[in-house]
């Protein structure tokens, strides 16, 4: 949504970039020979694993946009609860907090398990630059990826880094 | 009390014999990071952030608790130093859970901020994720260890300024932990003057003021130093 | 600590408390002795926690807060030396206590092995006690006994040469129905 | 007391001597091995033999040699010695028969093997001769002499030179000289000084300091009392670990007896020098060997250390000057002052002199103590004297300095054992743990098992030692599980180094040397461990993958 926050920018952008895939572009497969990928959320469960070897190797740069990409944010709070939670996580989502139909969703191959903890994306692959922030505001973005356009490798400093 | 000269990243200073690098270097207006000194208390050398290069010295030496010496030749910026400080930020992340965006301290953060002046973007080590309760016991305060670097203090405030001495630290290591009393809930600890001292003097999100919701709580020092001030210079003796 | 009160929690309901379970046990007397042989001095608060524990077996919070109490320590302070030093425990030890010494000589010499026998054999982790209250199984860093390794003490007799067996066959006399 | 009453007692004793002495080994080692019961049954068979007139049966401190105990030594005022080894309770009775003449098939040990013939003791030299219950057995030797003659004949000055000249340096590890040390201490302004005597001997390993003060406490006190006159002091504390319990009653004894004799306390020797020496206990933290933290722990406080400086010579215990020596340095002490400085300095090297005890120990034939002289190199140690690696395995590996030393490799064992040397290799010589590693020792466990230790035992004050460590715990985890690559190795020695230069006391400072020193001779175990690097981090020049 921060991304929508570019207003204007977003026009010029538009003129610059091919966006291939995303969760608004129709396309179910990551396509091979990405420039940039912006990796949003942390790594949670099985597929985003898959995901984000997939997008390692078809990407020139790989971005981890956003707090919870960079440290796990909010949603590695979960890890707090100690190793193999996965099924107390669910239960209390599912099942506790749930007014309708209280069941945990479990389907193999439609629904993917959980990992033990969820984890920033560095920690599974290699990642060229970091964008922090939750979310990241419009102006550390637009700063960003036009340094990105330039060809430059992004230099952000001060409060462009914050956490938070 | 003699005059020493000396120099900070070449650039020449004069000061008061007894006075530490770190306040000689503030005077001059020469920044050093640090998270565990502040104005008014004993400085115990904890935090390793604020380290200087002492030419003729193969150590690295703490700026809050290394005096000056005529002729001190003392460099607050490498990329040696810059890299151990980044570490040491690093460390403390990825030690227990820091989320910002959900910090009562957002945008208030000594750890935060320091963080980005040192050009942390990401953290390379395993966070930890350690399991470390919120005490909300107290009727005006509130404790999460969660954000707690065991800067400690809180606890010389509560010992130093306070004179309470509700807090100290239990434990060793990474198993430190900042109690009240004999480690009892805060608001049942019965030494607690409910001064607020060591709330105030909090570097991170880890004390705050019970009611304030994400970045609103924003530490005031000038409390600390008004009643510090008034004890060394004292203020507060009648003279009948 | 300069200033001194003559009654230190007048009216305090933990210190009321405190001093009524300590009328009615002895040894907090001589707990008391052992802290006016040290007048009281704030540096002998390790030597008096070292009594306490050899009176009690352990230090549990009333103990401790009658120790803060006699010397005129903040409770804060007294816990924070309780819990820095290993030597002290603010829980029960079990009946029985067997200290494996996880000191280098020991541990080049196998007594990892041994820790894993008694831990697979009392099903609890070193540091812990038995559900039952029966046996504490403890490491040690070093008892100084590296001419003998790997050493275990069995409630305070220091064995030398232990194998995993020698350990589980000590223990298993333990575990016997008394 | 007076000199002639002190040498009154050493003849009286001297002269009481019997035929033959009967010593049997009773410090915590062997006393685990039973010792003292076959002690009391020595005694029994003694008396029953009807030998009492002819035969002490006495109690001693330790022998050195651990690993062959429970140890009984017989000296027969002829001069013949014999030597029994792992002395059961039960052989009390054939050990006084043999002493009849008849026979006995309890284990006979060599006074002259190598394990005793290369030694030089200094600091043991009483240790498994005297009593250590019994100050008359030290005075017998010529005990507390050095304390008259430092006395009546020596200032603080002429003290403090001899011991500069001496060139005796700590022994605690980082070997700083002592006559600096005593002499800053002395110049340092100050009514009150104290004198710490440092007996938290806390490297997992080394036992020699618990074998001087359960073998020989007197010499321990006289060191602190020469010391104290030396530096201006009148009260000392002796900081022993609660682990030696033993230890600590037989100082508790020898303080006593000490006290009653008049050679501690108020107006020793007549002459207005007071000292009292108190002992603290301490309760389980290794951290409380650095010195600033022993301080602190006497103080009654959380054994944290203190950024230096100020030195605890100019500002120690409640900012008093205070010296703060270990055990070993202090039992140099009389030594020095009877003999004299030159004759100190002509054991050892250049710039280590004297003596140094070790605890030779891990997989080696002949486990204990010795005592050799500075310079020595450690294959004469290792293989002459400790008899090689056992079960017909190969020395692989000498850890030296406990957990803030390193792993010296097997090609490296012609070494000369001196400050110096070990620190080219990058260990130290520490306080004289010496562990032996065969080949079936895995280095990068070795290495994780005293990360581990570190980790445990920092206070928790600074950043680096106390964070610092857990990560490089959790890396050589993660190495030994076989779930790391090459970029967490390019951590763990950037940890390394961070920590070592940034931690606030020496524990952190020396936590990553066991790393660094098996990463410097054993690196390709660890390679062995790492995987393929799958994270797609590009490829550096150096075919190593870059860590971001």
């Amino acid at each position: 949504m921060s991304f929508l926050d570019l207003d204007e920018f977003l026009i010029d952008l538009a003129a610059q970039v091919e966006v291939v895939y995303s969760p608004v572009v129709d396309a179910k497969e990551y396509p091979e020979n990405v420039d940039v990928c912006l990796i949003e959320g942390a790594i949670c469960n099985e597929d985003h694993i898959e995901m984000v070897h997939k997008i390692r190797a078809r990407t020139k740069i790989v971005v981890s946009f956003g707090d919870c990409a960079v440290t796990g944010n909010v949603t590695a709070i979960r890890n707090q609860l100690g190793l193999g939670n996965q099924e107390n996580v669910l239960q209390r989502a599912y099942v506790e907090a749930a007014q309708l139909n209280p069941c945990i969703p479990k389907l193999d191959g439609i629904v993917p398990p959980l990992l033990e903890r969820v984890i920033p994306v560095h920690e599974m692959i290699h990642v060229d630059h970091f964008l922090t922030g939750c979310p990241p505001s419009a102006p550390r973005i637009k700063s960003f990826v036009s340094q990105l356009l330039e060809g430059k490798a992004p230099q952000l400093t001060g409060t462009d880094i914050k956490f938070g | 009390m003699a005059a020493k000269t000396l120099t900070i990243n070449g650039q020449q200073v004069t000061a008061e014999e007894g006075a530490t690098v770190l306040q000689v270097a503030r005077d001059a207006k020469i920044n050093i990071p640090t998270l565990c000194h502040l104005d008014g208390m004993k400085d115990v050398g904890a935090c390793r952030l604020c380290i200087v290069e002492v030419v003729g010295t193969p150590k690295l030496l703490p700026a809050c608790t290394t005096v000056i010496a005529e002729g001190m030749e003392i460099k607050t910026e490498s990329d040696r130093l810059r890299k151990y400080r980044k570490m040491t930020l690093e460390l403390l992340f990825a030690e227990r859970n820091h989320v910002c965006a959900v910090c009562v301290a957002n945008g208030h953060c000594e750890l935060q901020t320091l963080a980005y002046e040192q050009g942390v973007d990401h953290v390379r080590y395993d966070y930890l994720f350690p399991k470390w309760g919120v005490d909300t016991t107290h009727e005006r305060f509130g404790m999460d260890h969660n954000r707690c670097i065991l800067c400690s203090r809180c606890v010389r405030a509560c010992v130093e300024i306070e004179g309470a001495a509700t807090k100290s630290i239990a434990g060793r290591g990474a198993k430190s932990k900042i109690i009240s009393d004999l480690n009892e809930p805060w608001g049942e600890a019965d030494s607690c003057t409910s001064c607020g001292k060591c709330v105030q003097s909090c570097p991170t999100g880890a004390l705050f003021n019970k009611g304030s919701t994400v970045a609103e709580m924003e530490h005031d020092r000038s409390h600390l130093d008004y009643v510090v001030t008034a004890r060394e210079k004292k203020l507060w003796v009648t003279h009948a | 600590m300069s200033a001194t009160l003559s009654h230190p929690n007048p009216g305090n309901a933990k210190y009321d408390r405190v001093m009524k379970v300590a009328a009615g046990d002895k040894r907090f007397k001589i707990l008391e002795v052992t802290m006016k042989k040290n007048q009281f001095r704030h540096d002998s608060l390790i030597e008096v926690l070292h009594k306490a524990q050899e009176l009690f077996g352990y230090l549990e919070d009333d103990l401790l807060r009658f120790v803060a109490y006699k010397l005129k320590l903040p409770p804060s302070r007294v816990y924070g030396v309780a819990t820095f030093y290993h030597f002290f425990s603010l829980k029960p030890q079990g009946k029985h206590t067997c200290v494996v010494c996880m000191g280098t000589a020991c541990y080049v010499k196998g007594a990892d092995k041994v820790v894993e026998a008694l831990q697979n054999k009392l099903k609890v982790k070193s540091g812990e006690t038995t559900p039952d209250g029966n046996v504490s199984l403890l490491t040690a860093r070093c008892i100084g006994a590296c001419g003998i390794a790997p050493a275990v003490t069995y409630d305070g007799q220091v064995s030398p040469k232990q194998t995993p067996e020698q350990a589980l066959e000590k223990i298993g006399q333990w575990l016997q129905p008394a | 007391m007076q000199l002639d009453e002190l040498k009154a007692i050493a003849e009286k004793k001297k002269a009481s001597a019997k035929k033959v002495c009967l010593r049997t080994c009773l410090s915590a080692g062997c006393i685990s091995s039973q010792s003292d019961v076959l002690h009391k049954n020595l005694a029994t068979e003694v008396k029953a033999a009807g030998l009492e007139n002819d035969v002490e049966v006495r109690r001693v401190g330790c022998m050195g040699f651990c690993g062959q105990g429970p140890l009984v030594g017989v000296d027969h005022k002829e001069g013949k010695e014999e030597l029994f080894e792992f002395v059961k309770p039960d052989d009390a009775k054939a050990i006084v028969s043999h002493l009849k003449g008849g026979a006995c098939d309890v284990q006979k040990g060599d006074p002259q093997h190598p394990f005793f013939a290369k030694q030089v003791k200094i600091v043991r030299a009483n240790g498994g001769i005297v009593d250590p219950e019994n100050i008359e057995d030290y005075l017998a030797i010529g005990g507390y002499q050095a304390l008259h003659h430092a006395l009546t004949e020596m200032n603080s000055e002429s003290i403090i030179d001899t011991i500069t000249k001496s060139g005796l340096r700590g022994r605690g590890g980082a070997g700083f000289p002592s006559g600096i040390k005593w002499g800053t201490v002395a110049k340092s302004p100050g009514a009150k000084k104290y004198v710490v005597c440092n007996g938290d001997e806390g490297d997992p390993g080394a036992f020699m300091d618990r074998s001087v003060l359960e073998s020989d406490p007197h010499l321990v006190l006289e060191g602190m009392a020469i010391a104290a006159h030396a530096v201006g002091a009148d009260q000392g504390f002796l900081y022993v670990r609660a682990e030696y319990p033993l230890a600590i009653s037989r100082l508790q004894i020898a303080i006593k007896q000490a006290k009653a004799l008049g050679l501690l306390g108020s107006g020793i020797f007549e002459t207005p020098f007071n000292f009292n020496v108190d002992i603290r206990i301490g309760a389980g933290a290794f951290v409380c060997g650095e010195e600033t933290a022993l301080l602190a722990s006497i103080e009654g406080e959380r054994g944290m250390p203190r950024p230096r400086p100020p030195f605890p010579a100019v500002k120690g215990l409640w900012g008093c000057p205070t010296l703060l020596n270990n055990v070993e340095t202090f039992a140099n002490i009389s030594a020095i002052i009877n003999k004299g400085a030159d004759w100190y300095a002509s054991f050892g090297t250049e710039k280590s002199k004297g003596t140094k005890v070790f605890a030779l120990t891990g997989k080696i034939k002949n486990n204990g103590l010795i005592e050799v002289p500075m310079g020595i190199p450690l294959r004469q140690i290792v293989e002459e004297m400790g008899g090689g690696a056992p079960d017909g395995h190969s020395v692989k590996s000498v850890q030296t300095g406990g957990p803030s030393g390193g792993c010296i490799p097997a090609e490296h064992l012609d070494t000369p054992v001196d400050y110096e040397s070990l620190g080219k290799l990058g260990s130290i010589m520490g306080s004289g743990g010496m562990v032996v590693m065969d080949d079936t020792t895995n280095m990068v466990e070795i290495a994780k098992f005293y990360m581990e230790f570190c980790m445990d035992e920092s206070c928790g004050k600074c950043i680096p030692c106390r964070a610092g460590t857990v990560q490089m715990f959790h890396l050589l985890e993660k190495i030994t599980q076989r779930k790391a690559t090459k970029r967490d190795l390019d951590k763990l020695e950037e940890l390394c180094d961070m920590v070592k230069n940034t931690s606030l006391c020496g524990l952190g400072q020396t936590a990553p040397n066991p790393i660094q020193s098996t990463l410097r001779f054993f690196r390709s175990e660890y390679e062995a461990l790492l995987q393929p690097d799958a994270t797609g981090a590009p490829v550096g020049a150096n075919g190593t993958a870059k860590a971001h």
